[in-house]
């Protein structure tokens, strides 16, 4: 039995579980999610840390392996690192064993993830440099229409009329929206043509590795995001992906869980090769 | 000299954008000449054989602050074009008398016509080279291309150009050539001593460098490699493609290598192993590099592959060699010739099952953190999997 | 009396500049631009109105003898902030009764007595901190009314939510949503009243006139009496498709742009500006006729936008980002001015150590490398060179200007007016006046 | 478009003629399999038509098929469809938007399958990315290839060296291929009668771009120009068919002169000619009729390109030339516009300012396109300069419709010509 920690520093939130594994059996003890709201990560790390060993009645001796993704790492107090698209592909077959591909759905970036049923990474591939139709842009959007982050899915879904955002740039996007409010289009209407966009961008990154088998897993804060969800599971259908796009209540913490159940892999592989004094 | 120091100099060389290395071995002695050149390759052995120093320009890297080159290209055209013609326009290139452009892509082949005309007075050409690797055909073509080529630099430095001369340089450049190829050799054999950015300095120092003092240079650090006690980690060995022409700034090689990778092969700088055998010194010299490139050259995306089979295998072939458990396409955003490629190379490493990404740069990339999550699940995927 | 106007429909402001029969200005009003075009121009040619009428009470005072240059200046200061309060206080009283009426939203079903409850509690607290800001020597953050209200409500809201047992969020929702509706909604046009208001209470504060309190309230009852006819106003900007004008009453906006340099700078040849989502390099000649100009691609990056990420992403307003790069010892290097990225980039910088400053003073250098690159492609920088647009607000932006301008062009003259946001408007405002006085 | 709704002017004989043509031609090409004609592929630039054609072989050309789907607006689903099969999204988008037209079953224009080439005939002039396209092509056709290297006339002139190099590529290597693929023996007299009839249609041609000097242009030589150099430029040059349609166009442009008539619009002659133009690079293709309308709206007309200089520069004097055809047909691919060093551009350019009364140069720069448009800020510089004529920069793409902007286009073409008209004005008064 190995008791690993995961902890995944996202932009904009810093997700952290503890684990507990003993092969095939894996158990899912603690977990925190943390807004980082223009507080240092490394302290909230740190501290969600401490709050996770707590809550599951453990100290920190008891930890085996802490392992970091996302941005986590300069994390000095991990034991190793994993590099997000590891790290989601697991934490995926974990929530859904039917996952043969994940989709992540960052504040800036998009990744697209293949693999198999063991959470072995095939092929991926991330959005470019450019950061048209990110998470951000959404956020921003969202704000400047005056609505709360949880009831973009909700309006969008009602949307009878998707507005087309045509501009590649997020900053002249910004723009073509406020178009759209003066040209009187509902805002259903504007977040639906928002996420049809992101979708397409994402969309393309799943047709790009092939996604073609099982489902395909949305990972990541955006994932709770029904009216995304939909668009992308619509924009597959138009772009003949086979596979149908799912998320689950837990999908923020996929990384942090990918983390921790590789963690605990790498440390009894560490431990059988007798060479555990490297990982530290 | 142990490596530190030698990677000290490097360092200086290459964070120097006004080139005082060359600069001061053109003032060392009056009437001395430089030939600055661009990517890929050019013979470098006719300048030589001419007394001028060759200077290998490669753009500006992530140091210089780009304003007039700015001006002057659209932003979906790739970074080395505007960097050097800010180092044009800043000056930085006064002390160079003459300037090639090799045939590598149509950015590089309409900058040797904007240099014509920014720079009236100066010495520019395009360098064309044959995509016709037939003796009697691309052969006799380049052969007449070299001879002219001879000519001007004849004229340029004032100096004849005897056979004996080029057939000494060619001597000179033999010798180069291996030891690039030593360095090479050892960083793929125990990567964990040799780091790539140590290559890639050393490697640039020589695009600056007199050859014979980049040859002193060379010995040394293959001396001081050996004496180094780093120890071995847990990385996997990857060949990095694709940035034979604009090259990475120095933060992403070491990202790469930050990353979980250990690279031993990569395709900067190609002009110093351009020619991979040995150029005959005793016949017609001008033949001989015709030989040398028509035969036995380094392959990029730059050159027409006139068969289908032979397409990416150089690449396959180094894979091969060097014992790469992968391979990382990276290119300049918007580089035609890697771009183009491509899709062509990673179906060549797919029917041969080596893994592999891709992904884009430029020179002056400011962030790293995609470049290492990329670089960084792949090394995970062949560290946990295989 | 007859008044030429010219509005500038930028992406982030809209500007407003009226001008009389002989080309000189009486006034300038600026807002924030918004989703309704009509009604940011509105607001913008409102506030020039006002500013207008303020520009004509001097002129009215000057009359008056006994009466000098200080005080009239003093006495107009204190007109105008009370002119401001009370117009403030009237939009937070909308803002607060929208608010109010938004509560009542599906969303939140059962809980409108409770939330209204909370804001009038956090109205009121409001009220009573946002009225300090209008009090004498005070220097307000920034010119808008969103600004104003939205620095302190998330602070008091905040409070006032915990204290009362209430969601912060949903506060943060009915706000979001209620602002946009006042802010299309332009103040009520009483501009007379609100100024005799303002009036009667800083004669009641003066001690000190040499004139009777009678005179100046003829005076200043005179020039609100005085009708201004709109007699031509000229669109340009951005947003300038969208403006309900007739074809020929609109201009681009580099023409306005090159003209309203000339009439501020005779000698201008070059002229850059640097707005929320373009950048333009243009050159004038001695008429102030473009001769040519260039302009930031399909990106945005670079331009004025860029520090509004980097001042969200610090938790900072607008006007904050400059001061604070001028603290720098050093110039930290940034090559990507991705506006999107910005945020990112200067994370990345601060996980690698480097001081906030040193990184603010990075980005502002990258944002002027690029707009070094434009003037470079519209044709370089020729004698004067006059700096305009929202960024030239910005000291530390106008810092490493000067210096670039000093290593690629050596001494050049740098004109950079503090009205020079308006350069647009008061280039369109000169071409309604020549559509009419010179036709 | 829909014709039919319209009450369009009656098409002129020369655009039914040169439909017919068209539609001709690609019949041709798709019933290829039935009667058994062997089709080569290649470029525009530098085709070697009248070779192809002794031979008794079809000739299809990839980037008249993506302007076609582009112009039928096809190209962008076919670009993002080579886009997500791995294809960058840096590079030249006919490319994509040839390889996205294979994956959806290579229809043509007349809606029947194109079939597979015979032979990749790779005559790379003046662009690169024509070697990586055909490598790219070859592997999806698996079929002869055979490349035609033209070396780039850095200098500005055409060497010996140069010259020799195409002849012994075309003797050694080119026509051995193309006698392979059709079965036929080099006929060096046909290819002579082919080049006489390509001089003959040449004159026609460069009459009808010339009349273009005339202030109150009778012709749009770019929006326009685009038609009237397609039979040149693709399968017709060397035929009867191209004879007889330049002197069609010939005579009616004779016909507009004296009418006092100024270009053919899509919605008839236009009105008043404001500005003349100058255009250099590649129109847009996926709003071609759109682009076109910002500027007859405005009273623009082009009164020189160089786009229609890319097939070959003719307006210099350069005709094909039966007596020495091989010498001939290498000093057409090393001639052609986009082979040209930097200066010869900036040069020619020049002339068309000065000769064409100009009012300023526009530039429409190509995102796909390296080749034309790395450097031509450079261009526009130099031509400022040397002229004292303003010049204007565009940015679009070819075939790819996400690269259209019209707002942005729209934009500054608006402020270009306010500009041009103030400073005519201010002169005027002056
Ligand atoms: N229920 C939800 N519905 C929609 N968006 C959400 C929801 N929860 C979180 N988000 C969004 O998800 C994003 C954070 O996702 P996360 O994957 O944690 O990003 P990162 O790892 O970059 O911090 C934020 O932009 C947030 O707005
Ligand atoms: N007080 C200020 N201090 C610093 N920068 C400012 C200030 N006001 C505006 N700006 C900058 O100016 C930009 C807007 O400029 P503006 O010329 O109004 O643009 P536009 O014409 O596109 O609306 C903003 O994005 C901001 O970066
Ligand atoms: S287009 Fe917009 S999102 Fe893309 S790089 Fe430019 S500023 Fe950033
Ligand atoms: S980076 Fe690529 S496109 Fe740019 S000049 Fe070099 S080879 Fe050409
Ligand atoms: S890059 Fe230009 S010349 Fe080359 S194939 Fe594309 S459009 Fe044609």
């Amino acid at each position: 039995m190995t008791t690993s920690i995961g902890i995944d520093v996202g932009t904009g939130c810093i997700k952290t579980v503890l684990f507990k594994v003993d092969g095939d059996n894996i158990e899912w003890i603690a977990r925190r999610n943390d807004k980082i709201r223009q507080r240092d990560p490394m302290e909230l790390a740190r501290r969600a840390y401490e709050e996770v060993i707590e809550e599951a009645g453990l100290t920190e001796a008891d930890i085996q392996y802490t392992a970091t993704t996302g941005e986590g790492e300069n994390i000095e107090f991990s034991t190793g690192h994993f590099y997000s698209m590891t790290t989601h592909a697991r934490g995926a077959i974990y929530l859904n064993p039917e996952s043969r591909s994940v989709l992540d759905m960052g504040a800036l970036n998009g990744r697209a993830v293949k693999m198999d049923e063991h959470g072995k990474v095939l092929t991926y591939r991330m959005t470019s440099q450019c950061a048209s139709g990110s998470g951000q842009f959404l956020e921003n959007i969202s704000r400047y229409l005056g609505i709360a982050q949880n009831e973009i899915g909700e309006l969008s879904k009602q949307a009878d009329d998707p507005e087309n955002v045509s501009s590649i740039c997020a900053v002249l996007a910004e723009t073509d929206v406020i178009n759209m409010v003066s040209r009187g289009i509902s805002a259903p209407n504007i977040l639906r043509g928002i996420h049809d966009s992101m979708a397409g961008r994402l969309v393309k990154l799943l047709r790009v590795i092939k996604a073609d088998e099982g489902v395909t897993f949305l990972s990541g804060g955006l994932a709770l995001d029904e009216g995304l969800m939909d668009s992308i599971n619509a924009s597959m259908v138009k772009m003949k992906i086979p596979t149908k796009a799912v998320n689950h209540p837990d999908s923020p913490y996929a990384g942090a869980i990918g983390a921790a159940i590789w963690g605990a892999y790498r440390y009894d592989k560490l431990a059988e090769q007798g060479s555990l004094a490297i990982a530290s | 000299m142990s490596t530190a120091e030698i990677i000290a100099r490097c360092e200086e060389l290459y964070e120097d954008t006004t080139f005082a290395a060359s600069r001061a071995w053109k003032e060392a002695v009056p009437g001395r000449k430089v030939v600055g050149f661009m990517p890929v390759y050019i013979p470098e052995e006719i300048i030589h054989a001419a007394g001028m120093l060759p200077l290998g320009i490669l753009g500006g890297g992530d140091n210089l602050e780009v304003i007039h080159g700015d001006a002057f290209y659209q932003s979906y055209i790739c970074r080395i074009p505007r960097s050097t013609i800010e180092l044009g326009l800043t000056g930085r290139l006064d002390f160079v008398d003459g300037m090639l452009f090799p045939s590598i892509c149509d950015v590089i082949r309409n900058l040797s016509g904007m240099w014509k005309l920014m720079k009236p007075g100066v010495y520019a050409k395009y360098f064309d080279v044959p995509q016709n690797y037939r003796d009697d055909i691309g052969g006799e073509y380049y052969q007449n291309e070299m001879q002219e080529l001879r000519h001007d630099m004849e004229k340029l430095s004032g100096n004849t150009i005897t056979d004996e001369a080029l057939n000494n340089s060619i001597a000179i450049y033999n010798e180069h050539r291996q030891l690039v190829r030593d360095v090479y050799a050892m960083r793929s054999a125990e990567p964990w001593k040799v780091p790539s950015s140590e290559v890639y300095l050393v490697m640039r120092a020589g695009q600056v460098l007199p050859v014979e003092e980049h040859i002193v240079m060379l010995k040394e650090y293959l001396a001081a490699v050996v004496k180094e006690d780093k120890p071995i980690r847990d990385k996997c060995r990857i060949i990095t493609c694709g940035s034979f022409c604009e090259q990475p700034p120095l933060n992403m090689i070491k990202s790469i290598e930050m990353a979980g990778c250990y690279v031993v092969d990569d395709d900067y700088m190609l002009v110093n192993r351009w020619l991979m055998e040995e150029v005959p010194t005793d016949g017609d010299p001008i033949k001989s590099l015709a030989d040398a490139f028509l035969h036995h050259s380094a392959d990029s995306s730059a050159k027409y592959c006139d068969t289908q089979e032979k397409v990416g295998q150089y690449l396959l072939d180094s894979v091969i060699k060097n014992k790469a458990e992968g391979v990382i396409f990276a290119a300049p955003s918007f580089c035609d010739p890697a771009l183009l490629e491509r899709p062509l190379l990673s179906a060549k490493m797919s029917e041969n099952n080596v893994p592999h990404i891709s992904f884009k740069y430029a020179e002056n990339s400011g962030q790293m953190q995609p470049i290492r999550e990329q670089a960084g699940t792949f090394a995970d995927s062949i560290k946990l999997w295989s | 009396m007859k008044c030429y106007i010219g509005i500038d429909l930028g992406s982030t402001t809209t500007k407003a500049v009226v001008m009389d029969e002989f080309g000189e200005v009486l006034g300038r009003g600026i807002t924030n631009s918004r989703s309704n075009y009509d009604t940011a121009s509105r607001v913008a040619k409102l506030e020039a109105f006002i500013s207008t009428r303020l520009t004509l009470f001097h002129r009215a005072l000057e009359g008056l003898s006994g009466l000098e240059g200080e005080k009239i200046d003093r006495l107009l200061l204190n007109l105008e902030r009370h002119f401001r309060l009370e117009l403030f206080l009237e939009q937070l009283e909308d803002l607060h009764q929208t608010c109010a009426g938004n509560a009542g939203d599906l969303r939140y079903p059962g809980q409108k007595a409770k939330i209204c409850a909370v804001l009038d509690v956090a109205f009121a607290r409001l009220c009573e901190k946002l009225q300090g800001l209008f009090a004498p020597g005070v220097v307000r953050k920034s010119d808008f009314f969103r600004d104003l209200a939205g620095s302190e409500y998330m602070n008091i809201a905040e409070q006032t939510a915990k204290e009362m047992g209430m969601n912060f969020d949903t506060l943060i929702n009915i706000y979001d949503k209620s602002i946009i509706e006042v802010e299309n909604r332009p103040p009520n046009d009483d501009m007379e009243g609100k100024f005799l208001r303002a009036l009667t209470n800083v004669l009641a504060e003066e001690t000190d006139l040499s004139v009777s309190s009678d005179d100046v309230m003829k005076a200043i009852k005179s020039v609100l009496d005085m009708d201004l006819e709109e007699t031509y106003v000229v669109g340009t900007g951005y947003g300038r498709v969208r403006l309900p004008f007739p074809k020929e009453h609109i201009r681009s906006e580099i023409l306005c742009h090159g003209l309203g340099a000339h009439l501020m700078y005779p000698k201008t040849r070059t002229v850059l500006d640097i707005g929320g989502q373009d950048t333009k390099g243009i050159q004038i000649d001695d008429k102030g006729i473009v001769v040519n100009f260039q302009m930031n691609d399909r990106c945005a990056a670079g331009c004025g936008r860029y520090l509004g990420y980097i001042a969200d992403e610090m938790n900072l307003g607008l006007h904050e980002l400059g001061p604070m790069a001028m603290k720098a010892t050093k110039t930290v290097r940034i090559n990507s001015t991705c506006t999107v990225f910005a945020g990112a980039e200067l994370r990345d910088r601060l996980a690698l150590g480097e001081k906030r400053e040193d990184i603010m003073a990075g980005l502002h250098r990258a944002i002027i490398l690029r707009a070094m690159s434009i003037i470079s492609r519209s044709g370089g920088i020729t004698d004067e060179f006059t700096f305009t647009g929202g960024v030239a607000k910005n000291e530390a932006a106008v810092k490493q200007l000067r210096e670039l301008v000093q290593e690629n062009y050596g001494d050049v003259q740098i004109n950079i007016n503090p009205d020079s946001i308006y350069t647009g408007a008061l280039g369109g405002a000169e071409f309604a006046r020549r559509a009419v006085e010179e036709a | 478009m829909n014709t039919a709704t319209k009450p369009e002017a009656i098409k002129d004989a020369s655009m039914l003629k040169q439909k017919a043509m068209i539609a001709r031609n690609y019949d041709a090409l798709t019933s290829a399999p039935e009667t058994g004609k062997k089709i080569v592929s290649t470029f525009v630039p530098g085709n070697l038509n009248e070779l192809i054609n002794s031979f008794g072989l079809l000739n299809n050309l990839p980037e008249i098929n993506a302007i076609n789907n582009g112009m039928r607006k096809q190209s962008g689903a076919m670009i993002m469809d080579a886009e997500r099969s791995g294809h960058s999204e840096d590079v030249c988008t006919y490319v994509k938007a040839d390889i996205g037209m294979m994956s959806k079953g290579n229809i043509a224009p007349n809606g029947k399958v194109m079939p597979p080439p015979n032979l990749l005939l790779l005559s790379y002039t003046g662009c690169f990315t024509f070697m990586k396209w055909f490598e790219l092509l070859r592997k999806e056709y698996n079929c002869d290839t055979v490349m035609l290297q033209v070396p780039y006339t850095g200098d500005g002139v055409i060497t010996d060296n140069m010259r020799n190099f195409v002849v012994k590529q075309l003797k050694e290597e080119v026509i051995p291929a193309l006698e392979k693929t059709s079965g036929v023996k080099f006929d060096i007299d046909r290819l002579r009668e082919n080049m006489a009839r390509s001089a003959k249609a040449e004159d026609d041609l460069v009459w009808v771009l010339e009349s273009a000097k005339n202030v109150r242009s009778p012709i749009d030589a770019y929006f326009g120009g685009v038609y009237y150099i397609g039979p040149i430029f693709t399968a017709f040059r060397g035929t009867q068919d191209a004879i007889e349609y330049y002197q069609l166009l010939r005579g009616e442009i004779e016909k507009r002169m004296q009418d006092g008539l100024g270009p053919v619009t899509p919605e008839g002659d236009m009105g008043e000619e404001k500005y003349r133009l100058v255009v250099e690079g590649p129109p847009n293709w996926t709003s071609f009729r759109e682009f076109w309308k910002m500027f007859y709206d405005e009273g623009a007309v082009v009164v020189a390109s160089t786009y229609t200089k890319v097939g070959g520069v003719y307006d210099e004097g350069f005709r094909h030339d039966p007596t020495n055809p091989l010498e001939s047909l290498a000093d057409y691919c090393l001639g052609c516009y986009t082979n040209r060093n930097m200066p010869s551009r900036v040069d020619l350019i020049e002339k068309y300012m000065n000769e064409y009364q100009a009012d300023g140069l526009l530039i429409n720069s190509i995102k796909s396109c390296n080749s034309f448009s790395a450097g031509q800020l450079m261009m526009m510089n130099e031509i400022e300069k040397r002229t004292g004529k303003p010049g204007a920069f565009i940015e679009t793409d070819l075939v790819d419709p996400r690269y259209f902007s019209a707002a942005n286009v729209k934009n500054r073409l608006e402020s270009y010509f306010q500009m041009v008209d103030q400073k005519r004005r201010s002169t005027r008064t002056a």
